[in-house]
C-alpha cells in the first residue's frame, strides 16, 4: 500500500496544480447546505461538510441530458463527447460507493450508457475518510462506510493537522505524485484506523439488514404503508436526493418550427404519481403508499442490490441520510425498518 | 335639419381589456361621447380585506399583467409606510430599476405593437414585419430588454417574485447588473432612433387644454416617489390624495372616473410626466426630445405615443446610471422578516400609463382592513371622453372609417389598461 | 472502443396496415437489410422499441415476423401519443425502430409438451408469433388449446386467422366475449375469459400455459389454473409496464427486484408470486 | 388550411396574453403554422369564430362571458385554458367567500350599474362550465408551456406539462430545501412545477401559484405548516385560499366549499 502524509496547509497547492489538469469539483457552501460545484482554489471548498444537497450522480448522469437530436428528415446527431477531464474532490465514503452501484446499471451490462462510461472514465475521484458522523448518516450499517474499500483515485483522511493520501489507481499515483508531503509509515495507516473507529462509535443510527429482502417482502400489506401514504407529500425530495437512485424519463422535444428537436433524459421518482402511469390512465401504484412502499422497499429490501448482480453492496442504500434529512414530512426509513422489525 | 353622426366601437382592439367607444354627434351639438368599459369587475380591494399586508403587493400585481411592477412597488410602499418601514437606499434602487423595465416593455408595446400599426394603415405589427423588417425587430428587441431584465432580477418577467416588503429576496449579482447593462445599451440606438420615427409620423393635429398630475422629485426624474404635482398647481404628498381627487361612478361602466376636487378630470401618464419633468430627463433624452420638436407643455394627447417614445430613451439612461451606482451591500431578505403593527399607508407610483395610488390599513396583526387603489386608467378615463366630446366635431369631415379609426388612435394614445381601472373601492 | 448508443434506433418504413378492431391496427414494418441489431432472431413474447421523431417512443411486442423478407408486424390499439401517430402514418413512411428486447415466450421449455394459451382483448398480440411457430414446428410441441376473449366480437383481433389457427392439427379455438351487442351474429361464449375454464382439455401435467391480458383477467385466470392443478412454473405471463427505456435502465418497469423489460416481460408465475404491485 | 388560432380575454390581468406576447421571437414562426384569426390585444384585424384552438384567459364572471364561453366551446376543436385564472379562478377567486354585500360596496351604485353590466361578483373557472381540452396553469403559465401547448395542437397530441411538484424542480436546481432547511412555509410540495422553481430559486416560498399537482397531500402540508413553521389556522387557510382554494385538492384546506 502507498501512501503519503501531507500538511494540510499544503492542499492549495496541491489543488491548484491539479487544476492545470482538471476542471475540479468540490462541496461548497449553499445557505445553510452544502453542494458539489465547480471550485478554483481549496478554500472555496467546506472539507467538513455533511452532505451535498444533490449527489455527485449529478454529474454522471445529469438531471437532464441529451440522448440525441434530429432532424425530421431523419437526420440524427450524437450529442459530443462529454466536456474536459474533471476531478471531484473530496467526495464521501457512501457517494462514492453509490457511483460503484451506478457503475453496474449504466457501465456494465449488456447496454452500456455510452456518456455515463465515458464520464465516469474521465473523472478522478478524490475520496474523503468520514472522520465525523452526521446525524442522518448509517453508512456502517449498510457497509459503505465511514472509509470506501476502493473505488476512488485518492483517499483522503484527516489526521489532525494532517492528510494521509492513498492512491487507489494510475491515476491517483498521478496524483500522489504532486503533492509534496512524505511518505506514509505504518503508524500513519494505524491512525487511519483509529480515526475510523472512532468515527464508527458516533453513529446515532444503524440498521439491521438481517433477512431484509425477506422481510419486506413478507411485509408488503402491512398498514404502516398505509399509514406513510397518509404522511406522504410525493414531493420527491428523496429520490431526487438520494444518490443511487437512478430512474428517468425519455422524452422528445421539437423546436420550433418544428422540423428538429431532441430526444433527452430527465430524472424520474417512483415517489410521483405520473412515474407508473401508464396509457388511458392506468397506473400500477396510483396510492402514495404503493409508492412511499417502492421507495423504502427497493431502496433496503426485495433485492436493490442483488438487482444489478455486479454491485457487491448490501442494499441498494448506502446509507448517506439525504432522504430523511431533506423529508419534510419526516418520513425516516431506518424509524420504518424498526417498525418492521416490531421493535 | 341636423345631420346624426354615431360612432360605435364595440371591442376597442389593440388595448389591454375591454371596452367600447360611443360617439354621437347631432347637429353642432355632442350627445354623447363614451368609453365604455364591459371588463368585469374583479374586486380586488374587497378580497384583500382579510389577507396578510405582506402578500399586498403579490395580490396587487394581479390587477394587472402588463403594469405589475408598479402595482407592487406602490402596495410595498404603501404597506411600508404604514408600518413605518423606510426602506434602503439599495432596495429604493433596485424598485426603480424593475420599474423602468417595466415602463420600457409597456412602452414598446404601445408605442410599437399597440399605437404605430395605425399610422401604416395595419392591423398588427406582425403584418408590418415584411415591409418594415428592422422596426419590427427592433421594437420586439426593445420590448425584451424589458421583461428579461424583470425576469433576471425579479424571478419572473411577469409578476416578478422577489420584490418584498423591506427588500427583495434575492440580490442580483455582479454580473446581473453588468450583463443588464449591456443589454439597455445595445438597445439605446434604437431608443434615440425611435424618437425620430415617432416624431416624423403623422400625428392628429389636435390639442385640448388640461391639467396634467404627475409624480416630482426634485432630484431626479420621479417614477416611484415624490409629490403629486400638476399643470394647475396642485403640489401633495401622497397621503393628501383623497383630499384632492375625488371618483365618481356613471352608469354605464365598471370603471370610476376620477376628477381634482372643485376642477375637472386630468390627464397622467407620459405625456404629463415629460410636461412637468421636462428639465430631470437624461440629457439624451432632453437633446432627442428637442430635436423632434416637442416643447412642453405639449396639450395635444396624441402627442403621448412621442413622450413614450422619449421615455424610453430616458429609461435607458436613468437604469444604466442606477445600475452603475449600485453597490449591492445589503442582502436578501425574506418574504416575512418584518414586525407587524396596525397603521394606514399610502403612495403613489408611477405605472407606464399615469399615476397609481394604493392605500392600505391593517391591524395589529398586519391583516388588512381597507384597501384602496386607483389606477391610471380610471384617472383618465373621465379625460378621455372630454377628448371624444372635443375631439368629435372635427369627426364630421371624416370618412366613417376613418372617424373610427380616430377615435381608436386616441384612446390608444392613452394606452388605457382597462383590467386594472376596474377594481376601484371608494374607501369608507 | 466506440460503444453503441443504446437509444439510436433504425429507421424502419411501414410497408402497409390492417385494420383488426375500430382501434387496432397490424402493421407491417420493414427494417432495413444491414440492420445492426433488428437481425437479431426475434423470439416470440420478445418486444421493441417504436418511435415517431418528435413525438416519443413505446414498448409494443412483434406479432409476426419474416426474416427473409426483412419484415415484422406489430399490432397496435390507438391509446395516445405514439400509438396515434403511428397510426396517422401511412403507407411508405418512416418510423424509429430498437431491440428486441426481453425474454420471450418459453418455446423452448415448451417444445414436446401440450400449450394452453389465454388471451384477452390486445392480449393476442404478443401470442400470435407463438400459434406461428406451433404451426410451422407441428411435431416440435403437443396440443394446443387457445382461449380467447374480448369486450364484444367486433374486438377480437385476428378474426381472420381463426379457420387457419383451427386447422392447425390438434388445436382448439374457444372464443368469448362480454357481451354481444344488439343483431350481432354470435355462438361462442359469453362472459370473462375464465367463464371457459371448464371447457380445458389440456391437462396441467407436463404442459404450458401462455397468458396474456389485462393483469385483473391474468389475476383471476391465475387462480382457476391453480386450482386446476397447473403449477405455478408452468403458468407464463407476459406483463406489460411503464417503460421509458427497455434496457434496465431507467426504472419505470420494476417489480419488487424484477425488470420487466431485461427480465421478463413473460414470467413464469412462480417468479412473480409474492412480489409488489402486481395482479391488481 | 392553417388552423385558427383565437386569443380569448374573460376575466383576468391580460399577463397570460402578455406571455404569449412573450414567445415573440417564435410569434413569425409560428404565424407560418397558424392564423391568428382572433386576439385583440394585438391586432385590429379580428375575425368571427369559429376557432380551430381557442386560448382563454381569465376566469367566468359574468353571464356574457359564460355565453361566449360556450360559444367557443362549440366551434374548438382544442379549448385551452390559459393561466389560474381560467384553470382555478386564481387570486381573484378569494372573492367568491367575501359576501356579496361587502363587494357590492365596491360600487356605490352597484344596482344601477347591474342593470346594464351583469356580473356574478363570484368567478369560477372554465372547466366549471364547458369541457376543456387542456389547461395551461401558473400565473402567469411559463410561455415554453404556451409553446408546447401550441406545438402539442399542432402534432394532435397531449404535450408534456408538468403535473408533479414544484420540489422536482426545485431540487433539480439544487436549492436548499426553504421548508425542511429554514422552516418556512412553501407550498412547494402541494404545487404543479412549470415554474422552474421560480420562487424557491429566489430566496421565496412559493406560494402556490401553479395550483394543485396531480396528488396533493394537502392535509399533511397543513399539519407541517402548524407544526414545523408554526403557522395558525388562519393562515393556513390564507394559504390554501389563494390562487386555487376553489380546487377540490385543496378546497378542505381553504377552509370548505363554498
Ligand atoms: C412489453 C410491452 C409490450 C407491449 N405490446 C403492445 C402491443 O403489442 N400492442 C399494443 O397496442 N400495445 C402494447 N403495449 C402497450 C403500449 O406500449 C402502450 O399502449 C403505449 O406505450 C402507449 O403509448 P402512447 O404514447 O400512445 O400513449 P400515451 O398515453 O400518450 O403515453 C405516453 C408515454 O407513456 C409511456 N407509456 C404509456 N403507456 C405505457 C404502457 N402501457 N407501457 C409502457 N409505457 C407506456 C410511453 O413511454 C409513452 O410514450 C406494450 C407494452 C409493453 C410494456
Ligand atoms: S392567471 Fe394570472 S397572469 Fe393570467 S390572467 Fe389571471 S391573474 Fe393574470
Ligand atoms: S423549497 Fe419548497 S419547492 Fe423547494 S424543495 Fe423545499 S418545499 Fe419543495
Ligand atoms: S414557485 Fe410557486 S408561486 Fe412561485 S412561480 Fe412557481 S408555482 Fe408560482
Amino acid at each position: 500500500m502507498r501512501g503519503m502524509v501531507v500538511p494540510k496547509d499544503s492542499l492549495g497547492e496541491l489543488v491548484s496544480k491539479l487544476s492545470d489538469r482538471y476542471k475540479i469539483f468540490g462541496p461548497k457552501r449553499k445557505g445553510t447546505e452544502w453542494i458539489f460545484g465547480e471550485v478554483e482554489s481549496a478554500d472555496e471548498m467546506d472539507l467538513r461538510y455533511s452532505t451535498t444537497i444533490l449527489p455527485p450522480r449529478k454529474f454522471f448522469l445529469p438531471t437532464s441530458e441529451r440522448l440525441f437530436s434530429f432532424r425530421m428528415d431523419g437526420r440524427v446527431e450524437e450529442p459530443e463527447e462529454p466536456d474536459i477531464p474533471a476531478l471531484i474532490f473530496g467526495i464521501h465514503s457512501c457517494d462514492l460507493n453509490a457511483l460503484l452501484l451506478l457503475d453496474a446499471v449504466f457501465s456494465s451490462g449488456q447496454f452500456p450508457l455510452p456518456s455515463y462510461v465515458k464520464r465516469r472514465e474521465r473523472t478522478a475521484l478524490v475520496a474523503l475518510t468520514c472522520t465525523e458522523v452526521g446525524d442522518h448518516c448509517f453508512c456502517e450499517s449498510m457497509g459503505t462506510g465511514p472509509s470506501p474499500a476502493g473505488g476512488y483515485d485518492v483517499l483522503l483522511t484527516d489526521l489532525e493537522g494532517e492528510y494521509l493520501m492513498e492512491s487507489g489507481s494510475r491515476r491517483g499515483d498521478e496524483i500522489l505524485a504532486l503533492a509534496r508531503g512524505r511518505e506514509a509509515s505504518k503508524g500513519d495507516f494505524d491512525r487511519k484506523a483509529e480515526a475510523i473507529e472512532r468515527a464508527k462509535s458516533k453513529f446515532k443510527r444503524r440498521v439491521d439488514l438481517r433477512d431484509i429482502d425477506e422481510l419486506f417482502l413478507k411485509n408488503l400489506d402491512n398498514p404502516i404503508w398505509e399509514r406513510l401514504g397518509e404522511k406522504d407529500l410525493a414531493c420527491g425530495l428523496c429520490v431526487n436526493s438520494c444518490p443511487t437512485c437512478f430512474c428517468f424519463d425519455v422524452r422528445d422535444k421539437l423546436d420550433f418550427p418544428m422540423d428538429s428537436g431532441v430526444r433527452y433524459k430527465e430524472w424520474d421518482a417512483c415517489v410521483l404519481l405520473e412515474f407508473s402511469q401508464v396509457a388511458l390512465g392506468g397506473n400500477f401504484r396510483r396510492d402514495r403508499s404503493a409508492r412511499i412502499r417502492q421507495f423504502i422497499g427497493h431502496n433496503l429490501g426485495w433485492g436493490g442490490a442483488s438487482q444489478f448482480r455486479e454491485f457487491r453492496g448490501k442494499a441498494k442504500c448506502v446509507g448517506c441520510g439525504r432522504c430523511i434529512r431533506y423529508c419534510p414530512a419526516g418520513i425516516d426509513l431506518t424509524e420504518v425498518l424498526k417498525e418492521l422489525r416490531g421493535a | 335639419m341636423s345631420e346624426v353622426m354615431e360612432i360605435r366601437v364595440d371591442y376597442v382592439a389593440r388595448v389591454e381589456g375591454q371596452a367600447e367607444i360611443l360617439v354621437k354627434v347631432v347637429g353642432d351639438r355632442v350627445e354623447e361621447a363614451k368609453l365604455a368599459v364591459f371588463e368585469p369587475p374583479r374586486f380586488f380591494e374587497a378580497f384583500m380585506v382579510g389577507r396578510k399586508c405582506g402578500e399586498a403587493h403579490e395580490i396587487a400585481s394581479r390587477i394587472c399583467g402588463i403594469c405589475h411592477v408598479p402595482h407592487q412597488v406602490a402596495a410595498l410602499e404603501a404597506v411600508e409606510d404604514g408600518l413605518g418601514i423606510e426602506p434602503d437606499e439599495q432596495t429604493r434602487a433596485l424598485r426603480k430599476l424593475l420599474n423602468y423595465a417595466n415602463h420600457i416593455s409597456s412602452h414598446a408595446l404601445s408605442v410599437y405593437f399597440l399605437s404605430v400599426p395605425d399610422y401604416f394603415g395595419k392591423p398588427d405589427v406582425i403584418s408590418m414585419a415584411s415591409e418594415h423588417p428592422d422596426l419590427v425587430r427592433n421594437a420586439i428587441r426593445l420590448k425584451k430588454v424589458g421583461d428579461d431584465i424583470t425576469e433576471r432580477f425579479g424571478g419572473r418577467a411577469i409578476h416578478p417574485v422577489t420584490l418584498v416588503v423591506n427588500g427583495f429576496t434575492r440580490i442580483p449579482t455582479k454580473a446581473d447588473l453588468e450583463w443588464a447593462k449591456k443589454e439597455l445599451l445595445n438597445v439605446k440606438g434604437f431608443a434615440m432612433e425611435g424618437v425620430d420615427f415617432i416624431a416624423g409620423l403623422d400625428v392628429p393635429d389636435f390639442e385640448r387644454k388640461c391639467e396634467h398630475i404627475a409624480l416630482s422629485q426634485p432630484d431626479q426624474y420621479a417614477i416611484n416617489e415624490g409629490r403629486l404635482i400638476s399643470t394647475e398647481g396642485l403640489d401633495i404628498p401622497p397621503r393628501e390624495y383623497r383630499d384632492h381627487i375625488e371618483e365618481t361612478h356613471t352608469d354605464y361602466s365598471w370603471t370610476k372616473r376620477s376628477i381634482v376636487r372643485g376642477r375637472d378630470s386630468f390627464l397622467v401618464g407620459p405625456l404629463a410626466r415629460v410636461n412637468l419633468n421636462f428639465d430631470r430627463l437624461s440629457d439624451d433624452a432632453k437633446e432627442a426630445a428637442r430635436r423632434s420638436g416637442f416643447k412642453p407643455p405639449v396639450f395635444n394627447p396624441f402627442m403621448a405615443v412621442l413622450a413614450r417614445a422619449i421615455e424610453l430613451v430616458n429609461a435607458i439612461d436613468d437604469s444604466v446610471s442606477i445600475i452603475e451606482n449600485l453597490k449591492l451591500d445589503k442582502g436578501p431578505v425574506r418574504e416575512d422578516s418584518f414586525e407587524v403593527k396596525a397603521g394606514e399607508g399610502f403612495a403613489i407610483v408611477e405605472a407606464p400609463r399615469g399615476i397609481l395610488y394604493h392605500n392600505y390599513a391593517f391591524d395589529a396583526r398586519g391583516i388588512i382592513q381597507k384597501a384602496d387603489v386607483v389606477t391610471p386608467t380610471a384617472h383618465n378615463s373621465r379625460n378621455i371622453e372630454r377628448d371624444l366630446e372635443a375631439l368629435a366635431p372635427k369627426l364630421r369631415d371624416l370618412s366613417p372609417e376613418e372617424a373610427v379609426l380616430m377615435c381608436e388612435m386616441l384612446v390608444r394614445a392613452y394606452d388605457p389598461c382597462i383590467s386594472c381601472s376596474v377594481h376601484l373601492l371608494n374607501a369608507k | 472502443m466506440r460503444l453503441e448508443n443504446p437509444y439510436l434506433a433504425e429507421e424502419c418504413v411501414i410497408k402497409g396496415s390492417r385494420r383488426q378492431t375500430p382501434d387496432v391496427y397490424t402493421y407491417a414494418i420493414s427494417y432495413p437489410r444491414g440492420s445492426r441489431r433488428l437481425r437479431t432472431p426475434f423470439m416470440p413474447g420478445q418486444f421493441i422499441m417504436i418511435s415517431v421523431l418528435g413525438i416519443g417512443e413505446a414498448p409494443f411486442s412483434f406479432s409476426a415476423w419474416d426474416d427473409e423478407k426483412a419484415i415484422f408486424e406489430t399490432t397496435i390499439r390507438t391509446v395516445g401519443n405514439v400509438t396515434s401517430a403511428i397510426m396517422r402514418r401511412g403507407e411508405g413512411q418512416r418510423i424509429w425502430v430498437r431491440g428486441p428486447y426481453g425474454r420471450g415466450w418459453p418455446m423452448e421449455e415448451a417444445r414436446g409438451k401440450d400449450i394452453l394459451i389465454v388471451a384477452g382483448g390486445i392480449g393476442m398480440a404478443p401470442l400470435r408469433p407463438v400459434i406461428e411457430m406451433v404451426a410451422r414446428n407441428r411435431r416440435s410441441y403437443g396440443g394446443l388449446e387457445i382461449l380467447y376473449g374480448a369486450k364484444t366480437p367486433e374486438d377480437l383481433l385476428f378474426a381472420d386467422e381463426f379457420d387457419s389457427w383451427r386447422s392447425i392439427p390438434g388445436a382448439e379455438l374457444l372464443l368469448t366475449v362480454d357481451s354481444v351487442p344488439r343483431g350481432t351474429k354470435w355462438d361462442h361464449g359469453v362472459g370473462v375469459v375464465t367463464t371457459l375454464f371448464d371447457k380445458i382439455r389440456t391437462e396441467p401435467n407436463d404442459s404450458i400455459v401462455m397468458m396474456c391480458g389485462p393483469e385483473i383477467m391474468m389475476k383471476f385466470a391465475v387462480k382457476g389454473l391453480l386450482a386446476m392443478g397447473f403449477r405455478p412454473e408452468d403458468i407464463y405471463l407476459s406483463l406489460e409496464r411503464r417503460m421509458e427505456c427497455g434496457v434496465a435502465q431507467c426504472g419505470h418497469c420494476q417489480i419488487g427486484p424484477k425488470f420487466v423489460c431485461k427480465d421478463g416481460p413473460v414470467f413464469p408465475y412462480s417468479e412473480l408470486r409474492g412480489l409488489p404491485d402486481l395482479l391488481a | 388550411m392553417k388552423p385558427k388560432l383565437a386569443v380569448v380575454k374573460m376575466t383576468g390581468c391580460a399577463g397570460c396574453q402578455m406571455e404569449v406576447l412573450r414567445i415573440e421571437d417564435k410569434l413569425l414562426d409560428l404565424t407560418g403554422a397558424v392564423e391568428i384569426a382572433y386576439f385583440y390585444m394585438a391586432t385590429s384585424a379580428n375575425r368571427h369564430g369559429p376557432y380551430d384552438i381557442v386560448l382563454v384567459e381569465g376566469s367566468v364572471s359574468t353571464p356574457r362571458e359564460l355565453r361566449e364561453l360556450k360559444e367557443l366551446r362549440d366551434g374548438a376543436k382544442l379549448l385551452i385554458a390559459l393561466g389560474d385564472c381560467a384553470c382555478s379562478g386564481c387570486l381573484p377567486s378569494i372573492v367568491n367567500w367575501v359576501p356579496p354585500e361587502e363587494s357590492a360596496k365596491v360600487y356605490e351604485r352597484f344596482l344601477e350599474i347591474h342593470s346594464r353590466k351583469e356580473s356574478f361578483q363570484r368567478v369560477s373557472p372554465l372547466s366549471a362550465h364547458v369541457r376543456v381540452d387542456l389547461e395551461l396553469r401558473g400565473c402567469p403559465p411559463n410561455r415554453d408551456a404556451i409553446l408546447e401547448a401550441l406545438k402539442g395542437a399542432l402534432l394532435g397530441i397531449r404535450p408534456f406539462l408538468r403535473e408533479h411538484p414544484v420540489c422536482v424542480e426545485c431540487k433539480l436546481k439544487e436549492n436548499a430545501c426553504l421548508l425542511v432547511c429554514e422552516g418556512r412555509p412553501c407550498m412547494g410540495p402541494v404545487t404543479a412545477a412549470g415554474c422552474g422553481a421560480a420562487c424557491p430559486s429566489n430566496g421565496r416560498v412559493c406560494e402556490g401559484c401553479y395550483g394543485p399537482m396531480s396528488d396533493a397531500n394537502a392535509s399533511s402540508l397543513a399539519e407541517i405548516f402548524a407544526r414545523r413553521c408554526g403557522l395558525s389556522q388562519e393562515d393556513i387557510v390564507r394559504k390554501f385560499r389563494k390562487y386555487a382554494g376553489l380546487m377540490p385538492a385543496f378546497s378542505k384546506e381553504a377552509g370548505g366549499k363554498i
